[in-house]
């Protein structure tokens, strides 16, 4: 982290940013919220460590339209972003200077409320075991078994950027990021149907897995548009939640980083990215490895083409049991 | 006072089941909500916090008003029936307890919202006192004790006995019908409940949030508040979603909505977000165009505006879900944090 | 609710069909007099690649009970690469309902030219049997729609 | 030694082996063009894919030619239409010395091969591809 | 609230026999948009017509649905029985109760109950649809061609003889392209130049054409009607104004030793040189790379004898804006490369060589003077194999996969010339088919055969080699079923061509589309075969895919009469169901413009008014000049700020509403 505050100082001191993108320390030992500092407030608060899980790239669609130039700390994730968002025309790049940051895996609290810690109120980190204070009692646990979901299939290394902040070399997590689909798959349709149901059910439409999303970026959601015919507020059946879901999921179909935003925040717990890997691994076995925001060139899986694309009923073959 | 081994409380269920609908809070693929009772439910009485709170049994997320048939060219208007089966809520803490209080002054103050009031009538609360708050509980900041929530009957589940305690009418009447399953509690048990009440309490002291100062929030400096620039510096970070608004117990704003089913028209209202763009819309466009206006006003009206019309009542009981919930981990006691000192401090 | 046992379950199927293939191959089964039950009802679109996968979920919220397009086989679409484009999005969208466990064979897309009138009649048929076998939509459609 | 075989399954499952389809063949002729082996050879690449494809397998099994292919893949390199007769040839040789006792090199027939100037690298791949 | 009127048509018993019409004119009546139905025997009839006329003043109905026939047959009459009534023609909608309901069904009930169904679908699409007008643009009354080879100039005359004004743009210093090097044309054996030449002095001195010789189109802009293109004019350093053509400074120029491109390298060239003798315009060029005054600073010869003061060695590069309203692409072939060849020896082998080579040994202006020599030394062949089919029809990555057309023809014309020159000469030919549709061609072929007793060999060849001063050509011979080793002097490869390598880039300038060979795609295969997808880019020649001249010269003036057609108009009036972006929910992604076929989106970036809106924003625009309304666009926007006219998503769904009610 120092070395991120003390590049963060010189292109303060030397001009060439005005304001930083970054995370501030929050109530707990673990709460941060995105933050923009200014030359002029300095970086007090700033804090980058094992609970900044925010993909900032965001919100550069508003910073990078306003004056002067910001500094954005972009995990190796958050990199591929920041691409498609450049791809997609929705940073002003001449008003943004990127610097990609080590990453070695975020802490999910959640997961240590579902372990049974309550009443946390301090974290120490240790090398690879973290040491968990409760009112209750203090606890020992394994850094990886409490990982984001996100973190533990993530493979992505940084893409290039203005700057390149190196960190010490880590073991990455290696669980195979298909490997739930796959399981989901090898149900029969009735095993799937309910276990989506169950999902789904869950859900409150709180929208916060669209509205954290890169992708999801419309100044005007389908579902918030009376006039698009489908906008619904609230889940007031069985389809609507299966509908919003779909919908969701295929309008970031070949868009999707797979930064895996939407899962965290929802706060239902509904693992979204399942539905986001399905795509991206269909795209991936039917068009060819496709990773979104490897660049800001491409075109996306669905907006490009093969005359020997494989038929829709290739789905009837290969789909699950 | 009665009581009832948790070993048993199947059977407690089973009795109130006999006469009325049950909710309880019920675990369902990692996450437990208020839900109907069924026999293969997973009842969590001892999780602290459900995701949503417990203020569906009134205000549920969707519900229909009323509906419209169309058959050729002529419309019928069915209203709503009126008629509902008495329903039984239990598990319920003293922060969601306390937002019932808050959602009648909005909702039976005249006019009354009929759809509300018949839930209230139909409804029974039965709480439950606190058992391990966590570091986002607050609820004492707004005078509310743990320990000693309010509802018809109040219950306390210490180590594997769940005591009940009917306090109005409505919660004496339902006890004596299912008195069967009970046994009655000794001094030895109210001692035991007496004993974790106090452990509680003592750790409520001890939480973070406990000593949170609402003094500038007397109702005195409302557009002084208003006008602090400082909300441009919290509402920066907002996604402009809803989970804060959605887990909130106290949160009432709602839209209405037609849904046409192809033979009709069915009428219901879901809960809306003043987070969200499109929150009060009308014709001429939206009274809150930017996200620092919608931030601002859900905190305004938590603890400016509402206090103001309801004798110094806050909208907010401190249950601490936005604060666990918030994707961004913005929040209620951020807010008092800063706003709750002057700018020049 | 009482079910009628002898009352034969009639399925609703949504068929899109492009204006320039697909739509002319229907009316050349009409043409030929090929028969195909009336269960199955077009909505002529200019190009298969103008149904939105919302149209498709739309159908079976409504009470669909199978949605099938049609359009002009692929290197033959009157636009050129509307077909392709659709191709990518349909497979797209079946493998999501699929992995909601929802009946894969509910959906369907097949190229039918403007000269395949028996193709079309024959591809209903064959359709609407698949659809039948499967019986009623359950899983994909609102309640409330329900008349 | 009389051997049943169904020529025209055999034929099938030596096109299943190679991987190899005839249809693709537009009878160019350039792999028969290209072989260095072709005099020795009573069949001919190009014959080789016909003759698979009628299933006209007997006179193939039964003929020299597949031992006097080099395998020098030089009709593979160069079909236009990435038929590979040369993988045909392979799979027919294969089909031959599966059959029992048909090896075409016995072991005890090696050592009066050897020759001073022989590598020994030829001896054992000449072994692996004449035998079982 | 719109006032609906529907029509039930009997098509006399044609949908009466199968379809309660009553009942479905009844059913209408219930619709709540619909203020008027009736049922008729004939309504495309002029009394049916006239019956709709009536009706839409009687009853003040804003639209009208015809329960009839497939729109397909007569969607067009009752939108002009509409626009004669007073309403806008995209007030009609047409439910189709014959083909796809009478027709196909046999039980009236079923078939009755079906007909409701369609006519409300009708009737809830109708409720939602928006009169809609066509567009209007202007028409720029120029064309602009790319390539100045026959297809260019074929193409040019043919336009600029309607009486528009047509500009050439070239890249090589002269028209004239491929056919210009070729010697004579099959089946006729006329020279080549004979018939070129004319034409290309026709275009030098039509007043209506403009060449731009040795210049590139930099950028295009624009749409159907109103492109603008932005020319590179290369420097050529010498004054075209000034220059006379009397070559003396080629004959000055101390740099001899220049492969000669016109020849294919065969001899060589002066550094400032003519291409050809006949070359349009007649003008020298400096190849700056061998220039003694460029690479040294020091000679300037050709300055010091030009007569005219015609040479600039300061010339720089200039641009031409023009505006077009049609751009013709004409941008030919080349032969492909034969490096990755290596079994056929060309390149190491001297005497092997391509087809275009040979063209340029037999021509009589050609570096040999019309002699077959062998390049090796000059010596005339005894024998000489050709090899057919070198490149193409191939799947591996060294080839192409189609079939190149026109060398079962050139070689044949080649074997006829050779034999006929030279009779004591052998002549073999290697090949797998011999192709020759066309008229004469067979025939031509046949000659070779019979008359000159050229000796075709059925197989290809494997290997080629040098053994004693000879070229051993190793192929088989497939009805003779044996190997052949052909001892031959002289080897001609029948090379596969492919459109020329600035192809690519010239259609993604104009947002033609191109197949996977780099062939401009048509606009249909059979029925539009001249056109782009892109509305106002026309395609002649070789572009296109493989031609011989004679189909060159016909589809050139087929791209001619098309570009005519469309500057005769002084207006072009659209379509009126085009795609539409509504910038209030736009964020200008871009994903629409990457599945537009016809480049019909672009993005601006400016202030977006609506409620509570103001602020600078990227949106798509889409030019209805230049959508076609296949609505491709609309699936790919995932904020539905892209909608297609008379198929709104809000149409479609009230559609599909309907059906499932």
């Amino acid at each position: 982290m120092q070395r991120i505050v003390d590049k963060i100082n010189e292109l303060f001191a030397n001009g060439t940013v005005d304001r930083v993108l970054g995370w501030k320390v929050g109530e707990f030992s673990y709460d941060r919220t995105p933050y923009v500092f200014t030359k002029e407030g300095g970086l007090d608060g700033f804090a980058y460590d094992s609970f900044c899980a925010n993909n900032l790239s965001k919100y550069l669609i508003a910073e990078s339209r306003k004056e002067g130039k910001v500094l954005v700390l972009l995990k190796p994730c958050d990199t591929y972003s920041y691409n498609q968002l450049v791809a997609e025309n929705r940073i002003k790049t001449e008003n943004v200077y990127t610097v990609s940051i080590p990453c070695k895996g975020k802490v999910d609290v959640e997961k240590l409320k579902a372990m049974g810690m309550t009443g946390i109120t301090d974290i120490v980190e240790n090398g690879e075991e973290l040491t968990v204070t409760t009112l209750y009692g203090d606890e020992k646990v394994n850094r990886c078994d409490v990982l984001c979901e996100k973190c533990l299939a993530c493979q992505k290394t940084a893409k290039e950027c203005d700057e390149a902040i190196e960190g010490e070399a880590y073991e990455k997590p290696h669980k195979d990021r298909f490997a739930t689909v796959e399981e989901l798959e090898a149900m029969s349709p009735e095993e799937r149907f309910a276990f989506w149901r169950k999902e789904l059910s869950k859900c409150i439409r709180c929208n916060a897995c669209r509205n954290v999303c890169p992708a999801c970026s419309y100044i005007k959601c389908v579902f918030d548009n009376d006039n698009s015919g489908i906008a619904s507020k609230a889940n007031t059946d069985e389809f609507q939640e299966n509908m919003f879901h779909i919908i969701r999921a295929f309008h970031v179909a070949g868009r999707c980083t797979d930064c895996g935003e939407c899962s965290r925040v929802c706060p239902q717990g509904i693992p979204l990215h399942l539905l986001n890997r399905k795509f991206i691994k269909e795209i991936n076995e039917l068009y060819g490895e496709y990773q979104a925001g490897d660049n800001t060139e491409s075109r996306g899986p669905l907006t490009s083409f093969t005359k020997e694309d494989c038929e829709p009923s290739i789905v009837y073959e290969k789909g699950g049991k | 006072m009665l009581k009832i081994s948790m070993e048993n409380i199947d059977k407690l269920y089973a009795a109130i089941k006999e006469s009325r609908d049950l909710f309880l809070p019920i675990e369902s693929a990692g996450q437990v909500q208020f839900a109907e009772y069924t026999d293969d439910a997973v009842v969590r009485l001892d999780v602290l916090k459900t995701v949503k709170s417990a203020k569906d049994a009134f205000f549920p997320q969707s519900e229909d008003l009323m509906e419209f048939k169309v058959c050729g060219k002529e419309i019928d208007v069915i209203p709503p029936s009126g008629d509902m089966k008495e329903f039984v809520i239990m598990g319920v803490k003293a922060c969601d307890a306390k937002s019932f209080e808050i959602l009648d002054r909005v909702y039976l103050k005249e006019p009354i919202d009929s759809y509300y009031a018949l839930r209230r009538e139909k409804g029974l609360v039965v709480v439950q006192a606190c058992g391990r708050p966590e570091e986002s509980c607050f609820c004492n900041v707004f005078g509310i004790d743990a320990t000693a929530p309010v509802g018809d009957v109040v219950t306390y589940l210490v180590d594997g006995t769940l005591y009940w305690d009917a306090q109005t009418e409505k919660g004496k009447e339902l006890t004596e019908k299912i008195a069967s399953v009970f046994d009655n509690a000794d001094a030895n048990d109210d001692a035991k409940v007496e004993a974790s009440k106090a452990e509680t309490k003592a750790i409520m002291e001890k939480l973070p949030f406990a000593n949170l100062d609402l003094s500038r929030f007397n109702g005195e400096n409302m557009m002084e508040i208003f006008k602090d620039e400082r909300w441009n510096e919290l509402y920066k970070a907002c996604l402009g979603c809803g989970t804060c608004t959605f887990v909130c117990p106290t949160c009432q704003c709602y839209d209405i909505k037609d849904y046409d089913t192809g033979h009709g028209i069915k009428r219901f209202r879901c809960w809306d977000s003043c987070m969200y763009s499109d929150f009060t819309m009308m014709a001429h466009g939206n009274n809150r165009n930017s996200q620092m206006e919608r931030f601002r006003q859900r905190f305004m009206h938590k603890l400016v505006y509402y206090p103001s019309n309801n004798e110094g009542i806050y909208s907010c009981v401190g249950c601490g879900r936005c604060v666990n919930k918030c994707p961004i981990s913005m929040n209620i006691v951020k807010v008092i944090k800063t706003m709750g000192v002057t700018d020049n401090e | 609710m009482q079910v009628n046992e002898n009352k034969e379950f009639r399925p609703r199927i949504v068929a899109f069909c492009c204006n320039w293939c697909s739509y002319v191959g229907a009316d050349l089964a009409g043409s030929s007099r090929m028969e195909y039950p009336a269960d199955v009802k077009i909505i002529r679109v200019p190009c298969s690649c103008r149904v939105n996968p919302m149209f498709i979920l739309r159908a079976f919220e409504r009470g669909a009970d199978g949605v099938i397009l049609c359009g002009c086989h692929p290197g033959d679409c009157h636009y050129s690469t509307g077909n392709y484009y659709a191709r990518r999005r349909m497979t797209m969208l079946f493998s999501m309902l699929d992995y909601l466990g929802i009946e894969k064979e509910r959906t369907r897309v097949e190229w039918v030219s403007a000269a395949e009138g028996a193709k079309f009649a024959a591809t209903m048929n064959e359709f609407i049997d698949t659809v039948k076998n499967l019986g009623e939509n359950r899983k994909l459609r609102d309640l409330r729609c329900k008349e | 030694m009389s051997l049943s075989i169904n020529y025209k399954a055999e034929a099938e499952n030596i096109l299943k082996i190679s991987g190899v389809n005839p249809k693709k063949c537009m009878k160019c002729g350039k792999c028969s063009g290209a072989c260095p082996a072709y005099d020795s050879m009573e069949y001919h690449p190009h014959q080789f894919v016909s003759m698979v494809q009628d299933g006209d397998l007997e006179k193939l099994m039964k003929s020299d030619a597949v031992f006097k292919c080099l395998s020098c893949f030089a009709c593979i390199e160069r079909c236009p239409r990435s038929v590979a007769p040369g993988k045909l040839v392979e799979a027919v040789r294969l089909a031959v010395i599966r059959k029992q006792g048909m090896n075409r090199l016995k072991p005890e027939d090696i050592p009066c091969m050897l020759e001073e100037e022989l590598p020994q690298q030829a001896i054992v791949s000449a072994f692996r591809k004449y035998s079982k | 609230m719109q006032r609906i009127g529907v029509f039930v048509c009997w098509c006399g018993s044609n949908i009466a026999a199968t379809v309660d019409v009553a009942a479905v004119a009844e059913a209408a009546k219930l619709e709540p948009a619909v203020a008027f139905a009736t049922d008729y025997q004939y309504m495309c009839s002029e009394s049916g017509q006239s019956m709709i006329k009536d009706a839409v003043k009687e009853h003040n109905l804003t639209g009208i649905v015809i329960a009839s026939c497939s729109p397909r047959m007569h969607e067009t009459t009752f939108r002009k029985t509409a626009q004669a009534a007073g309403l806008n023609p995209y007030m009609v909608e047409i439910a189709n109760l014959r083909e796809q309901c009478s027709w196909v069904h046999k039980n009236k009930e079923e078939a009755t109950e079906k007909a409701i169904v369609l006519m409300r679908t009708a009737v809830a699409k109708l409720t939602l649809n928006q009169p809609l007008i066509a567009g209007e643009s202007s028409v720029t009354k120029r064309a602009l061609v790319i390539g100045g080879g026959i297809a260019g100039i074929q193409t040019a005359l043919d336009i600029a003889d309607a009486g528009y004004e047509v500009d050439i743009v070239e890249k090589k210093p002269t028209i004239g392209g491929k056919m210009a090097q070729l010697d004579k044309t099959f089946p006729t054996l006329d020279c080549a130049a004979c018939i070129l030449t004319p034409k290309m002095v026709d275009v030098a001195t039509n007043d209506k054409i403009t060449i731009y010789s040795y210049s590139e189109v930099e950028e295009v802009k624009g749409f159907v009607g109103n492109f603008t293109a932005k020319i590179r004019r290369k420097a050529r350093y010498v004054d075209e104004e000034l220059c006379t053509g009397c070559g003396a400074c080629t004959e000055k120029c101390p740099s001899k030793k220049n492969p000669n491109e016109f020849n294919m390298g065969l001899d060589n060239r002066t550094a400032i040189y003519i291409p050809f003798a006949q070359a349009v315009p007649k003008v020298p060029v400096i190849d700056a790379k061998n220039c003694i005054k460029f690479k040294t600073g020091k000679c300037g010869l050709c300055a010091t004898v030009c007569p005219s003061n015609a040479i600039k060695y300061d010339q720089e590069d200039t641009f031409v804006e023009e505006n077009y309203g049609a751009i013709v692409v004409a941008t030919g072939f080349n032969p492909i490369k034969l490096d990755e060849f290596g079994e056929l020896g060309y390149g190491q082998i001297p005497d092997v060589i391509t087809s275009l080579e040979y063209e340029r040994l037999m021509n009589a202006a050609g570096p040999t003077k019309g002699h077959v020599l062998r390049p090796s030394d000059g010596k005339k062949p005894k024998k000489i194999v050709f090899v057919q089919c070198v490149g193409s029809r191939g799947q591996s990555c060294r080839e192409k996969g189609y079939c190149s057309k026109i060398c079962c023809m050139y070689t044949a014309k080649h074997a006829i010339l050779t034999k006929d020159h030279y009779p004591e000469m052998d002549v073999d030919v290697f090949y797998i088919d011999v192709r020759t549709p066309g008229k004469n061609y067979d025939e031509f072929y046949r000659r070779a055969v019979e008359e000159y007793d050229v000796n075709y060999i059925k197989g290809q060849v494997g290997k080629i080699y040098e053994e004693n001063g000879k070229v051993m050509v190793q192929g088989s011979d497939m009805l003779g079923n044996k190997q052949l080793t052909v001892e031959a002097d002289l080897v001609v490869l029948a090379t596969a061509i492919e459109p020329d390598e600035t192809a690519r880039s010239i259609g993604t300038m104009l947002t033609a589309s191109m197949d996977t060979n780099d062939f401009f795609t048509e606009a249909h295969a059979k029925l539009r075969p001249v056109e782009s997808p892109t509305a106002g880019i026309y395609l002649s020649g070789v572009c296109q895919g493989p031609k011989d001249v004679p189909e060159t010269v016909s589809q050139a003036g087929a791209a001619a009469s098309k570009v005519i057609g469309l500057l005769a108009k002084d207006k072009l009036v659209g379509n009126p169901c085009v795609a539409g972006s509504n910038p209030l929910l736009c964020n200008g992604c871009g994903q629409c413009a990457n599945v537009c076929p016809y480049g019909a989106i672009s993005y601006v970036e400016e202030e977006v008014r609506g409620p509570g809106v103001r602020e600078v924003r990227r949106y798509a625009v889409v030019n209805e000049a230049v959508c076609q309304g296949c609505g491709a666009c609309t699936v790919t926007c995932p904020s539905g700020a892209m909608d297609l006219k008379g198929f709104t998503n809000r149409q479609i769904m009230a559609e599909v509403d309907a059906i499932c009610k």
